[in-house]
């Protein structure tokens, strides 16, 4: 149903010379698996579809696109939009270079364990979807179906929550575990619609903030830099941590600098809109005051 | 270039001098000072000779909006015990505004730090004015005390 | 709508004209009176000032008793008003307060449910259009001074209207046909505590209200508090044998009777009878009989 | 490898008394790119610089390390010794082993291996410093002044007479401001218009000021010593050049207005000067109320206009010119009092403010100078002063204080007692404050001489009672309430800031307060500038002021706007953040962070993939930046960095204290 709208509106906007490429998903190696597409005729427009395995946060694909002679259309669900208006807000995108199909997002559901062929409708929704708050697009020029209603979302903050309660040894030993199975393979940061640097501060020449060395100490300065980055903007799209070859949780870092930005400086969900700025990058006098 | 650490003597060999004892173990804090206010207020101390522990090493920065939340893990990597960034009052910036983003960054770092299971007495953060020697004098004794008690810190630290 | 009622002891007593006639406004309304079951006294006029925490405490836990059945309260008579609203924003605002406050009273009182004026629940929330749709009788221009009293709309940020011009009851007066005269006594001390203590000091305080309603112009006068009510009602004969040249002859009424009235019901039910003050001269002017 | 020079200093026996500083300099002589260490008496003497000053020579130094006093006490000293031995001063560091080690640490053996550590970190720090240069700017070499008040006036006839052209913006008709609507000035009870209008005419008789008036500053770029300034000059409807300002349009004029310069007591026509004294004496059309504009019809002002100056078709003209440095002075306004419902809401027309008292006993007034009443022109008795309305009272306004009211209470009750006879005063307030010169004087002469009777205590209610207004208070030094009947009253409104200060604050970068008060630099070192280099500020804009107090500071900012205009070329400091263009990618973090703006977008073009591409980057306007360096840290690749203090410097040091 929403496969044949997609279908029907890339392929208009190609005939029509609207846009130069069109960025979607189409099913992978496996029928459990739907990976980025990206078309620029129109008769490869069949090629795109929408189902449960559809969970690549597309936005960042438009930095590949820095540079194109035209536009660019992007389908987005809640999550990429809120990443494309992460884009937008730090000046990687041009809002009229970009074309943005909306698409409703009834959640995305997670590979099953064996390649055997089953009822997708059992299978778990991602953890991702699973707090996610927003799954109707934000932002869009043209949407695909209904909205969806939004679900029922526990507390997104349970995790966190329950770490703080931790001793400090044993919330130490936990992360320094979990740290030291991290190969910085990046993938992290480069799925991630807030890293959008030109050049990764870890990848500089010569500013040696970072070892090479893969040790704990070195992931515990990655990790922590990487977070702190990505304070106040990080738009929970779950990527980084769907990502992580090693199941590092990464969210609940993310998360724990959310809760306490909502805390300290009032509510923000970064990317819902353009217009409210990220907290790290303003202040008001009377913020709180723990220091003397 | 980088700084090549392994050609550099340490301080603890430096200790040995001949006559002195093996002294104690003194926790090492580093502390990054605003140049308008708190290395100011660290200056009137000396002046006006308030004695405290010679545990802390200032680096001066011309604001604690200088100052980078990677130079508090670089210092706890490289084996610092404490770390105390400190800047002026709220409205008595030098630059006007810098120490309210230094407010925001650092209450978030703090909190982050102490989820990752450091001791939140380990970093601190304070306004010292240009007139409160006796405050740096007093915060400097403190968090002295406070990291003694906790021994010599070996979470984040990278060299023994 | 459904409110817990606290009626308080005035209005089972001297103040019983306003308990009779807001349960009448209540039923043309469609608003159902639930009184609270074992209520006790809100502890003005002495309780709080002996005790702060018990000033806060004996309404607290009448607010606690409404807050099991998930009511809100409405509390006609302005001192209880005054007294419940009091210890709803400070348990509100204070984890402290409202700990000790359950301490006190051996009651959970979150906070959950709050009071209300009667004339904020027949009037603000019910709304003027509601009332001119319920009126059968028109005021006919019946010149009226609406006074509110000191507690009604006080403290300064946590009542319902201004407090130092309140409009409510001059709206309710005009949307039944009546003029609400402009005069500036609307929130004057009454002096309701003192004419037992200090006759002269209380009884000026009551001269000065009633003069200045009739220099504005008033045939009567509407109240929302039954010690104002009794106090401007039952002191003027008083002070027309006191006071030399006084001759006062003013109807005051509460604004539920007028409402009661104007909804249709016999004068007598509403309780107009049972004043100190004829009522029936200046009803009978306008038609209202 | 760099050859650093390590400079050991004893201070007398200041450090050498707790510091073996013999050993720290042999120490310092084993660090990485050391390659010469000593240590001398006094370091910062003659002969001490002269021992760095030949090392420098001798050892081929290119790093210089001092071990002494505090940075913030020599490092100028020993940067210019760098320099006179042909080095760049910037490529040198201080270790502070006196303020922060020998006075602090009695114990030698700790003291001295503290000091060891912090010449560690200087050196480690050295060796990364770059040769950094002062940057310089031109200087266009004329003035704006926003506001043509006393104020203004007074900066523009200051930096005229210095030789510098400058051009008053006012968004009035006229000139003169607050002032001119004053009748008399305390202490001294001079008339304001006599003190006032002379300097209006100097102003605009002065070879060197322009006067823009009916004009707003409407756009504001560029930066100190180069603003490009866009200015609206409303359509006056009359055209300048040919208006001699005789007269005849506005006594013709058939309609008539309420005058805003007469607080509404008084009337004006719909082509008007504000006043017979304005400047420029030519008059404007308000075209809200003006019939022709309308209704289409009259025309009455064209045809009786003997130069055929009326022009109904004039347009908004915006004009963008250059200016170096920019003084604003655009005053205050009356607080509202409608927020007071114990004083009526505004309602009753005999409870006026101060304002409207001056335009009352001001002789070119709407009363010729009698106090009437306004409801019945009834010349009242009994007259009641209410302070504090607004000011000191944080729950319905403002919570400072205002300074002048005082004053003007006290000269008006005084005006009172001698305009009419047999009249009494009644003055409320909290506290009676006069700080200046002859202040006090005049108040006890009001309170004695003039029988004005001071009330301390707050006013609870003011209401109409027949033709009287009843004030009740309380006199809270009996300790009773008190009643007066009043045939008026006169509030003591609150200074507040201009509705549109904010706007113009945004315009022109600068910071404004919780009260939108412009902000100062500092408030006791720097109470003229503002943090937007070559901003200054003047008069009431800043805080309530008196006139005194106005020309006072009118004179230091122009004094300030002088001294930056006669100079030819701006030095700024050699401390600034620098962009990496290669790596920047222009997401602008940045700019919302820098307290000078002096981070800005700009487009830079490269070769992407064969062809050009556009792209932003962040810039940074070395002329403006201060060097505080909170850029550096909001940008998350590392491409903002201080010179001086650069990342990798810092981290040099944090390594170096860490070992």
């Amino acid at each position: 149903m929403i496969t044949e709208k997609m279908r029907a509106a890339a392929k208009e906007l190609l005939e029509k010379g609207e846009v130069e490429t069109v960025i979607g998903w189409e099913k992978g190696t496996f029928w459990y698996n739907s990976t980025p597409a990206f078309i620029s005729k129109p008769e490869q427009a069949d090629r795109l579809v929408f189902d449960e395995f559809c969970a690549n946060n597309l936005a960042k694909y438009l930095l590949d696109y820095r540079n194109a002679d035209g536009k660019i259309a992007v389908f987005v669900k809640g999550c990429d939009a809120r990443a494309v208006n992460r884009l937008l807000q730090d000046n990687q995108v041009k809002r009229e270079k970009v074309y943005l199909i909306g698409i409703p997002c009834p959640g995305m559901k997670e590979a099953p364990k064996t390649g055997a062929a089953q009822d997708t409708a059992s299978l778990p929704l991602l953890a991702k979807c699973q707090s996610c708050a927003t799954p109707n697009p934000v932002i869009y020029d043209q949407l695909l179906g209904d909205p969806v209603p939004a679900r029922e979302v526990p507390n997104r903050f349970a995790g966190v929550e329950a770490l703080e309660a931790k001793g400090a040894d044993e919330k130490y030993e936990r992360w320094g575990k979990l740290f030291s199975e991290c190969i910085r393979c990046y993938a992290c940061r480069n799925v991630c619609p807030a890293c959008n640097c030109r050049e990764c501060a870890f990848d500089a020449n010569g500013l040696n903030w970072l070892g090479k060395q893969n040790n704990l100490q070195e992931n515990q300065m990655f990790n922590i830099t990487r977070a702190m980055h990505v304070a106040g903007r990080c738009i929970e799209c779950g990527e980084c941590e769907r990502v992580c070859p090693m199941g590092l949780p990464l969210m609940d870092i993310n998360r724990k600098i959310i809760k306490d930005l909502n805390e300290l400086f009032g509510s923000y969900d970064a990317g819902l809109n353009l217009e409210d700025r990220p907290p790290l990058g303003h202040y008001k006098l009377d913020d709180p005051e723990k220091f003397m | 270039m980088s700084l090549n650490t392994e050609a550099l003597p340490k301080s603890q060999e430096v200790t040995a001098s001949p006559e002195a004892a093996p002294q104690p173990w003194e926790p090492r804090i580093v502390g990054f000072a605003c140049n308008w206010c708190t290395y100011a207020g660290a200056d009137l101390a000396g002046l006006s000779r308030l004695q405290y522990p010679p545990s802390i090493r200032l680096i001066r920065v011309p604001c604690s909006g200088r100052v980078n939340p990677q130079f508090v893990i670089r210092a706890f990597q490289r084996g610092a015990d404490g770390v105390l960034v400190a800047g002026c009052h709220p409205g008595d910036c030098h630059y006007s505004t810098g120490n309210y983003f230094t407010r925001r960054r650092f209450l978030l770092m703090q909190r982050l730090l102490e989820y990752m299971g450091m001791d939140p007495r380990r970093f601190q953060a304070r306004w010292i004015s240009g007139s409160e020697g006796p405050k740096f004098q007093q915060v400097v004794t403190q968090m002295t005390e406070d990291i003694k008690a906790l021994g010599p810190n070996r979470k984040m630290r990278d060299v023994e | 709508m459904k409110y817990a009622y606290y009626p308080g002891c005035s209005l089972h007593s001297t103040g019983i004209e306003y308990d009779m006639s807001s349960q009448l406004v209540a039923g043309k309304l469609g608003v159902e009176l639930k009184e609270i079951p074992d209520w006790n006294c809100c502890g003005a006029s002495a309780g709080h000032t002996t005790n702060h925490l018990l000033g806060l405490a004996l309404p607290a836990r009448n607010l606690a008793i409404a807050e099991k059945e998930g009511l809100d309260v409405m509390a006609p008579c302005a001192s209880c008003y005054n007294r419940m609203k009091t210890s709803e924003v400070a348990v509100k605002s204070s984890e402290e307060t409202k700990a000790k406050v359950a301490e006190v009273t051996e009651m959970e009182y979150e906070g959950k449910v709050g009071v209300k004026s009667a004339l904020e629940v027949f009037v603000k929330e019910a709304g003027l259009d509601a009332i001119k749709s319920l009126a059968v009788k028109n005021l006919g221009g019946m010149k009226i001074a609406a006074y509110y009293g000191c507690l009604l709309v006080r403290p300064v940020g946590i009542g319902f209207d201004d407090p130092e011009n309140p409009m409510t009851m001059d709206d309710m007066v005009t949307a039944l046909g009546g003029e609400a005269v402009d005069w500036p006594f609307k929130t004057e001390c009454c002096g309701a505590s003192l004419p037992t203590a200090r006759e002269m000091v209380g009884l000026k305080l009551v001269y000065d209200i009633l003069t200045m309603a009739q220099s504005a112009g008033a045939e009567a006068i509407v109240t929302a508090c039954p010690l104002c009510f009794m106090n401007l009602d039952m002191r003027q004969n008083d002070l027309n044998k006191k006071v030399d040249n006084a001759n006062f002859q003013l109807p005051v009424f509460y604004f539920t009777e007028l409402m009661a009235i104007a909804f249709g019901e016999k004068p007598a039910k509403t309780g107009v009878r049972k004043h100190f003050v004829d009522t029936s001269s200046v009803l009978a002017k306008y038609n209202l009989k | 490898m760099r050859r650093t020079g390590v400079f050991v200093c004893h201070c007398g026996s200041n450090i050498a008394g707790t510091v073996d500083v013999e050993r720290v300099a042999k120490e310092a002589a084993k660090f990485p790119n050391v390659v010469f260490a000593t240590d001398y008496k006094y370091m910062c003497s003659e002969p001490g610089q002269q021992v760095i000053k030949d090392a420098i020579k001798e050892h081929n130094l290119d790093r210089v390390v001092v071990a002494s006093c505090s940075p913030r006490m020599h490092e100028p000293t020993f940067r210019r010794c760098l320099e006179s031995a042909g080095m760049n001063p910037y490529l040198f560091e201080m270790a502070n082993i006196r303020e922060h080690c020998s006075w602090v640490h009695p114990d030698k053996e700790k003291g001295t291996i503290k000091s060891i550590d912090l010449v560690r970190k200087a050196a480690a720090k050295v060796v990364k410093d770059e040769p950094l240069q002062k940057s310089s700017i031109g200087i266009t070499k004329r003035a704006l002044v926003i506001g043509g008040g006393i104020a203004g006036i007074q900066v523009a006839l200051d930096i005229a007479d210095a030789g510098f052209p400058v051009t008053i913006v006012e968004k009035e008709p006229t000139i003169g401001g607050r002032m001119a609507q004053i009748d008399k000035t305390f202490p001294t009870l001079d008339c304001s218009a006599c003190i006032l209008t002379p300097k209006m005419v100097d102003a605009s008789q002065h070879p060197n000021i322009e006067i823009l008036s009916y004009s707003e500053v409407e756009k504001v770029e560029g930066y100190v010593g180069n603003f490009d300034i866009t200015i609206r000059k409303k359509a006056r409807s009359v055209d300048m050049s040919k208006c001699t300002g005789c007269g005849t349009c506005w006594e013709k004029c058939p309609t008539k207005v309420d005058s805003e310069f007469d607080m509404q007591l008084g009337k004006r026509k719909a082509i008007y000067t504000p006043f017979p004294q304005a400047v420029p004496n030519k008059p404007v059309i308000d075209r809200v109320n003006c019939t022709k504009f309308r209704t289409g019809k009259c025309g009455i002002c064209q045809k009786v206009c003997p130069t055929g100056a009326v022009d109904y078709e004039q347009q908004d003209e915006l004009i963008t010119e250059k200016y170096g440095a920019i003084v604003v002075a655009t005053g205050f306004n009356q607080f509202d009092h409608s927020v007071y419902g114990e004083y009526g809401y505004g309602k009753y027309p005999d409870v006026i403010t101060g304002l409207h008292f001056e335009r009352l006993i001001n002789a070119s007034g709407p009363t010729m100078g009698k106090i009437k009443r306004p409801s019945d022109h009834k010349i009242p008795e009994t007259v009641v002063f209410i302070k504090c309305v607004g000011s000191r009272d944080e729950a319905k306004g403002k919570s400072y204080c205002s300074r002048t009211c005082c004053m003007y209470t006290a000269k008006h009750a005084t005006l009172v007692h001698e305009k009419i006879p047999g009249s009494k005063s009644y003055i409320f307030y909290m506290d009676v404050r006069t700080p200046g010169k002859g202040y006090e004087e005049f108040y006890k002469r009001t309170a004695e001489e003039y029988e004005a009777q001071y009330i301390r205590g707050r006013v609870s209610k003011v209401y109409q009672k027949g033709d009287k207004l009843v004030v009740r208070g309380e006199d809270s030094l009996i300790g009773r309430p008190v009643e007066i009947e009043a045939d008026m009253v006169v509030l003591a409104n609150a200074m507040v800031a201009r509705e549109d200060a904010g706007d113009l604050a945004r315009t022109l970068g600068i910071s404004y307060d919780k009260d939108n008060f412009f902000t100062e630099a500092h408030p006791k070192l720097r109470p003229v500038e503002t943090h937007t280099a070559g901003v200054f500020l003047a008069g009431a804009c800043q805080g309530p002021k008196d006139i005194p107090d106005s020309v006072a500071q009118a004179g230091a900012a122009a004094s300030k706007a002088i001294g930056l205009l006669s100079k030819t070329q701006m030095e700024s400091d050699a401390i600034v953040s620098n962009v990496d263009e290669s790596r920047c990618s222009g997401c602008m973090i940045c700019k919302g962070i820098c307290p000078y703006k002096a981070i800005d977008a700009k487009l830079i073009t490269e070769r992407v993939g064969g062809k050009m591409a556009e792209r932003q980057v962040a810039a940074v306007n070395k002329s403006l930046c201060q060097g505080c360096g909170a850029c550096t840290v909001a940008c998350r690749a590392g491409c903002l960095n201080l010179l001086g203090f650069t990342n990798e410097q810092i981290l040099a040091e944090v390594e170096a204290v860490c070992l």
